[in-house]
């Protein structure tokens, strides 16, 4: 009963959230680009979060700021997600030559430093907010392909599998009907995780100044903020406070559903991560 | 077992052939750094010159053969922007990177486990619900914003913790005194690293709690009077600990490079910074031997949990993944 | 001869007092901190390697090295060029080609050894002798040195340079020759023995250097015994070591935004040193639809410079002119100031056949291109990325749309310059910029000669044949400073009718002393707090 | 006729929740030394007299009235530190889910020798080794089977290292709950087997509980019916 309750709270946030960031631009008092008062105000009737260093409006960057940061989280962990499946089914499923490859490119994956093949992917894309969930997917996809790879091969082992395949299905429709089905919870989970390290990420990445602080997003309001010492001059209280809340937002939503999910789904979700 | 070791093997000479190529790949070239300010005063010739002198023009096949030579040399080279042995470099900064890490992975871990098992325990209660919420909550905070926030309250505001270094420069302290020393400056930034990183093993740790106290064996146990401390530790935990390991397995990488942010922020001489500036000054040569370096601490990471992980789960004994 | 000499130097300083050394309010308020200090603690915001003249990477390792090199003439608070090594009679002869320099007595280097002509001679030749080096420069334009004695040297350049003095007898770092002769290669030479007033007693890379006064220096003892400096890479740290008391100083500047809050603290001073590195939007002359002057003038008339920097610096920066160079230089030509006018911008535009404008309000070109572009900017420099967020805004306003591309630095560089070669050509639209100073000369022929031999730093593809031929006579043929004052003047008109870039203007650093732990702080045009003045004995 | 050993008085159970009760006033007699096979469909409740018997009700939080007595006690009112000391040591079982009995980070060996540690803290090494395989020699294991972890046993192998494990403090009372399910039928005769001998050698009474009559008739010398 309470997951319900959790989960549906959680839900709600982020319909909310969602329907924030695509009615921005009705949302939002002023537009986030335009200088519409002097620079670092505090909070005052005509700008409820003050203004920032070059006297955007604060509350209007974080309306906007809700698309890119989910943007960026949702793409990023689709993209993730995908690669994850594809690969960790695959080679769990297959083994043999296949398997043997595919996991020595993940573990090159996870050897191989993150910062600088961020930085080369970020140089050759120009630095978009897509191409920096595209950036971010493909960065974060091995772990969940070796967590995949390792559930799949289970569940190839169990009885019912053998039974079906024993009844010629092809392996096609076991992955599809069977394997995937059984995978879906440990997905969903995964995926939620994602989505909220992609949001993470996309704010150090601003900060190693990797990103594209010139995007309006949460993440990089906060590197605005810590760049221009918001937490010396106490403008932090207006200025890095709600963009983090809004990110935990995010997290916590999520989290609850999945919450809520693992409560409903138990018998599932169990082992599952 | 051998296998295995064929495994990593491979993988190391794939990591270091693709470490050799990733800094070439960079967009930009290491002449800025070479030359310094007044890159633009100087002629063609001058600069190609130059580019000789480091075997930059020489065809790609070739800088190859030179690395490789380097990687075989004793001291790796000369670095393009610190202009020292790069072993040198290397040698403190992979050091106080790995004890960051470790230490701080190891804290993450046993506090992460211990929570989880809790809420575990306390399934479906407010306590539960509660550390849930809390710990993701701490995970949703930017990871260098957590760092900051320590800096500024503990370090500069109440002045408990230094705000830099890895230990107090300028006084040459000796034995116990330096491990103190160097204790002290490390609570601020494995704080910031643990908060930051303990979701994954707090939940994995409560899902696999779960299951395993619902087990049968975990009953019959409790019926055959074994003590609960016993139940808790060998029947429980060890059991629980095993998908956590898995975790570990695929963190440790993260964390040598990952620890970067939270190095920039309390200006920790580690692997992270110095990697962030070889990259930003194209310093090719460092490049490559840092990446080279965090890559093969965490194949030898990799290795180690993998060991462990077979004397952890002995389902795994013998019945060999690869 | 020699007064007439003297003067003249003077009229060679670039700079000459106007804004001088701009100080907060706050500033001087506090002078009961000690004028001598034990030691002090001053963070340093980069690894600058063993700070030899040839091992430091940046401006900030330049600032320390002359702690420990010394110079033959230096530049003061004024920004003048004034003899710190040497007499204060030096000779110029024919033409600038000549220049004999006499050291002052008991100079020496930190091994120990003595300072000699020899040295002079040897410090003014080696880095000819560099694959790499910022000295080479100098090095090259010298034909001969003759030592006269032990104390004095004449040298002789190849061609007559009035700048030299600036460019080179204040610039060029004296080595001990007995160190470098048998060394082919400097950059391996790890070991920094100058003879500075402090010495380098202790560098752990990428942790800290520690400096240690030389007691008896030629010019006294420095009021400081001991500076311990931390290298400290991120911003907040050092702020907050300021703050907390664990700083005396810092190599980097603060922002605005921080004044307040240093304000409110008694032992802290805020001082603002006028600073000579632009911040500039370089636009592609090259391409279409840039490369028409009338639309790149429109542009100058779209932007608002002189609100966009105070927007960030406050009163803390001089504001650019079309004449590019700082206006209070003797030679900056007057009355070239942008002038902010919408109208007039939407005016020139309609009258460049831009008159067209697609449905969502963006003008088309004469051949009916959208007049949308992108403006890169190094990811790692905020106020430029500011700086091109309002540019955006106040282009929407003449139907310009212009999308901000921040991008790591090299990754930028790669686009705009290169291989650092402007014979290479460039590939971008826009590009927020700086130059590391604008305090020479050869500074505007750099930036805006089409030859890419004189033309070094022309990014922008600039091509003005006028302009061009000042360069090739004119300022080849120049004989004097009011030569000089008189082609340059002419330059900025050139390009101040046919502007290639638009030049915001040049901020303040603004640095933070402690003047509890120590009050000798000296600040100036263009010099940062950590200088030789700054820690002077009494003579 | 031996005297009744275990005495069920008018047993009832109900889960939570439900207002009937699994087991209405349920009497049962077992006699010494004779192997008594308890009989009755699945869902029947055998599995929750079991339950009773070992105490095991409140792991389903269930809810019994009326009386188990073993030498004078009722096992439902005892106190569960008297408890501890008869199950297992008194009265030990097979339970029906011996599949997964065994802790799998354990091998048969430690799962036996914490079972006789926990009986007798200072047990030398050697009577451990003595013990262990005198269980093996019981249930005819092979003593290799020792270093085996559970997921390396087959299934016969498995139920019969359960009752190995159910023997550890040579019980009075065994209690084999579904101890065949599922396992084919030569295995089956090799367990009855095993418990036959159990039985003769160690003068053991056992409560066997299946679904299946013939296998009752089989091995039990009395066969109670439930439905």
């Amino acid at each position: 009963m309470r997951s319900k309750i959790i989960g549906s709270i959680g839900v709600t946030i982020l319909v909310l959230l969602v329907l924030i960031a695509v009615f921005a631009e009705s949302l939002a008092p002023y537009s986030p680009y335009e200088q519409v008062g002097t620079t670092f105000a505090r909070p005052s009737a005509e700008h409820w979060l003050g203004t920032n260093d070059i006297g955007q409006d604060i509350f209007s960057e974080l309306i906007y700021g809700t698309r890119n940061s989910l943007a960026v989280g949702l793409l990023s962990a689709t993209i993730a997600m995908t690669i994850a499946v594809l690969v960790g089914v695959m080679s769990g499923w297959f083994g043999g030559k296949l398997d043997r490859i595919l996991m020595k490119v993940t573990t090159v994956f996870l050897t191989i430093p993150f910062l600088p093949v961020v930085i080369i992917l970020a140089a050759f894309s120009k630095g978009s907010v897509w191409s920096m969930s595209i950036i971010l997917g493909v960065m974060s996809w091995p772990v969940v392909a070796r967590i995949l790879r390792s559930e799949t091969i289970k569940i190839k082992g169990s009885n019912y599998i053998h039974m079906i395949q024993g009844m010629g299905a092809s392996d096609f429709y076991v992955i599809r009907y069977h394997v995937f089905r059984e995978l879906l919870p440990l997905i969903f989970y995964r995926g939620i995780i994602r989505v909220k390290s992609g949001i993470l990420a996309e704010s150090s990445m601003s900060f190693l100044g990797l990103g594209n602080p010139a995007a309006k997003s949460w993440g990089s309001i906060i590197y605005y903020a810590q760049s221009s010492n918001a937490l010396l001059t106490g403008s932090w209280i207006w200025w890095i406070i709600p963009p983090g809340l809004c990110i935990c937002l995010v997290s916590m939503a999520l989290m609850m559903v999945a919450y809520s999910f693992e409560e409903r789904n138990d018998a599932r979700m169990e082992d599952k991560l | 077992m051998k296998k295995r070791i064929g495994h990593y093997l491979i993988i190391l000479v794939i990591v270091i052939v693709a470490n050799f190529f990733i800094p070439r790949l960079l967009p930009g070239s290491p002449i800025k750094t070479l030359i310094g300010e007044d890159t633009g005063q100087m002629t063609a010739e001058e600069k190609m010159g130059i580019l000789d002198s480091y075997h930059l023009n020489d065809p790609i096949t070739v800088q190859f053969g030179y690395y490789i030579k380097d990687l075989f040399s004793d001291d790796w080279g000369l670095s393009f922007s610190k202009r020292q042995p790069i072993k040198d470099l290397l040698k403190s900064a992979a050091g106080w990177t790995l004890l960051l890490s470790s230490v701080s992975m190891f804290f993450s871990i046993v506090i992460g486990c211990c929570l989880g098992a809790h809420s575990a325990r306390k399934r479906k209660t407010k306590s539960d619900l509660n550390l849930i919420l809390g710990t993701t909550f701490l995970s949703s905070i930017p990871p260098f914003w957590v760092a900051i926030l320590l800096l500024a309250v503990f370090g500069a505001q109440l002045r408990w913790f230094p705000t830099y270094g890895a230990y107090s420069m300028w006084s040459d302290k000796q034995g116990l005194a330096y491990v103190l020393d160097v204790s002290y400056h490390l609570v601020l930034p494995v704080l910031a690293l643990v908060l930051t990183s303990l979701l994954p093993y707090f939940t994995t740790t409560r899902y696999s709690v779960l299951k395993i106290i619902n087990e049968d064996y975990i009953k019959m146990a409790k019926i055959r009077g074994v003590p609960d401390h016993t139940i808790n530790v060998r029947y429980v935990m060890h059991n629980a600990i095993i998908p956590v390991f898995t975790m570990v397995m695929l963190d440790v990488g993260y964390l040598l490079s990952g620890s970067i942010l939270i190095e920039t922020v309390f200006s920790y001489p580690g692997l992270g910074v110095l990697m962030r500036d070889a990259v930003t000054a194209r310093d090719y040569p460092l490049i490559q031997y840092t990446f080279l370096i965090s890559s093969v601490l965490t194949i030898i990471a990799l290795f180690l949990a993998d060991l462990c992980y077979r004397k952890l789960d002995p389902s795994l004994e013998g019945a060999d993944e690869k | 001869m020699k007064k007439r000499i003297i003067s003249l130097v003077l009229i060679m300083t670039m700079a000459l007092a106007i804004t001088g050394c701009t100080s907060t309010p706050k500033d001087g308020a506090t002078n009961s901190g000690s004028s001598i200090a034990e030691s002090l603690t001053i963070a340093i915001a980069k690894d600058e390697n063993s700070l030899t003249p040839f091992t430091y990477v940046s401006s900030t390792g330049l600032i320390v090295n002359r702690l420990i090199y010394d110079t033959l003439l230096t530049t003061n608070a004024e920004n003048e060029v004034v003899p710190w090594m040497i007499e204060d009679d030096y000779q110029v002869e024919n033409d600038f080609t000549t220049y004999t320099v006499t050291l002052l007595e008991g100079q020496k280097f930190h091994d120990g050894s003595p300072l000699t002509a020899e040295d002079i001679k040897f410090s003014f030749t080696y880095p000819a002798t560099q694959k790499v080096s910022s000295l080479k420069k100098i090095a090259n334009s010298i034909k001969s040195i003759d030592v006269i004695d032990d104390k004095t040297a004449v040298i002789n350049l190849k061609n007559p340079d009035i700048n030299f003095p600036r460019s080179g007898l204040a610039a060029m770092r004296i080595i001990s020759k007995k160190q470098y002769e048998s060394q082919p290669d400097a950059s391996v030479v790890n070991e920094s023995i100058g003879s500075g007033m402090y010495k380098l007693a202790e560098y752990k890379v990428g942790e800290y250097y520690k400096l240690e006064a030389v007691s008896d220096y030629f010019k006294g003892a420095p009021n400081v015994k001991n500076i311990n400096m931390p290298i400290m890479k991120d911003n907040t740290a050092i702020q907050q070591g300021l703050l907390s008391g664990d700083l005396a100083a810092a190599t980097s500047s603060i922002s605005v935004e921080m004044l307040e809050t240093y304000g409110k603290d008694d032992a802290l001073a805020v001082f603002a040193n006028a600073g000579y590195s632009p911040m500039i939007m370089n636009i592609n002359n090259g391409r279409a639809p840039m490369d028409n002057p009338e639309f790149r003038t429109a542009l100058t008339y779209a932007i608002d410079v002189k609100g966009i920097m105070s927007t960030l610096y406050r009163e803390y920066a001089t504001i650019g002119t079309k004449a590019v160079i700082r206006p209070d230089m003797d030679y900056a030509q007057s009355g070239l100031d942008y002038d902010y006018n919408v109208s007039k911008a939407n005016e020139l535009l309609d009258k460049a056949g831009f008159d067209k404008k697609s449905d969502n309000g963006i003008r088309l070109t004469p051949d009916g291109k959208p007049c949308n572009f992108t403006m890169l900017v190094y990811a790692s420099n905020n106020d430029r990325i500011r700086t091109a967020e309002l540019i955006t805004e106040q282009l929407k306003a003449v139907g310009i749309e212009m999308t901000v591309k921040a991008m790591e630095m090299d990754t930028v560089d790669a686009f705009v310059w290169p291989d650092f070669d402007v014979s290479k050509g460039r590939d971008y639209d826009f590009a927020m910029w700086g130059w590391g100073t604008s305090i020479n000369p050869d500074f505007l022929p750099a930036m805006f000669s089409s030859n890419p031999e004189i033309g070094t730093s022309n990014v922008c593809g600039y091509v003005n044949p006028t302009f061009d031929k000042l360069v090739e006579t004119d300022f080849k043929a120049v004989k004097t400073a009011e030569d000089l004052n008189a082609v340059l003047k002419n330059m900025q008109k050139v390009i101040s009718e046919d502007p290639g870039l638009i030049t915001f203007g040049y901020a303040d650093s603004l640095q933070v002393c402690n003047t509890e732990k120590y009050n000798g702080w000296v600040s100036g045009k263009g010099l940062n707090v950590i200088n030789v003045y700054s820690f002077l004995g009494a003579q | 006729m031996n005297q009744s050993i275990l005495e069920i008085k008018a047993l009832s159970v109900w889960y939570p929740n439900t207002e009937k009760p699994v087991i209405n006033g349920f009497n049962l007699n077992l006699y010494q030394n004779e192997i008594l096979c308890l009989r009755g469909p699945s869902g029947s409740g055998k599995s929750t007299i079991v339950a009773s018997i070992m105490g095991m009700l409140e792991n389903y939080d269930a809810r019994a009235v009326g009386n188990i007595f073993y030498d004078n006690v009722d096992l439902l009112g005892v106190s569960e530190e008297k408890m501890k000391m008869i199950r297992w040591h008194e009265i030990a079982l097979v339970p029906q889910f011996s599949m997964n009995l065994f802790n799998p980070v354990y091998t048969i060996r430690q799962t036996l020798r914490e079972m006789m540690w926990l009986k007798n803290k200072n047990i030398t090494k050697t009577k451990l080794q003595d013990q262990e395989s005198l269980l093996m020699e019981m249930v005819h294991l092979e003593k290799s089977v020792l270093g085996c972890y559970a997921h390396e046993m087959s299934g016969g192998m498995k139920q019969r290292a359960a009752i190995a494990l159910a023997m550890v403090h040579s019980p009075k009372i065994l209690i084999l709950d579904e101890a065949t399910t599922g396992l084919d039928i030569k295995i089956q005769a090799d367990v009855l087997g095993t418990i036959l001998r159990l039985k003769k050698t160690m003068d053991m009474t056992i409560l066997f509980i299946s679904h299946d009559a013939e296998l009752g008739n089989n091995i039990s010398d009395r066969m109670v019916e439930i439905k």
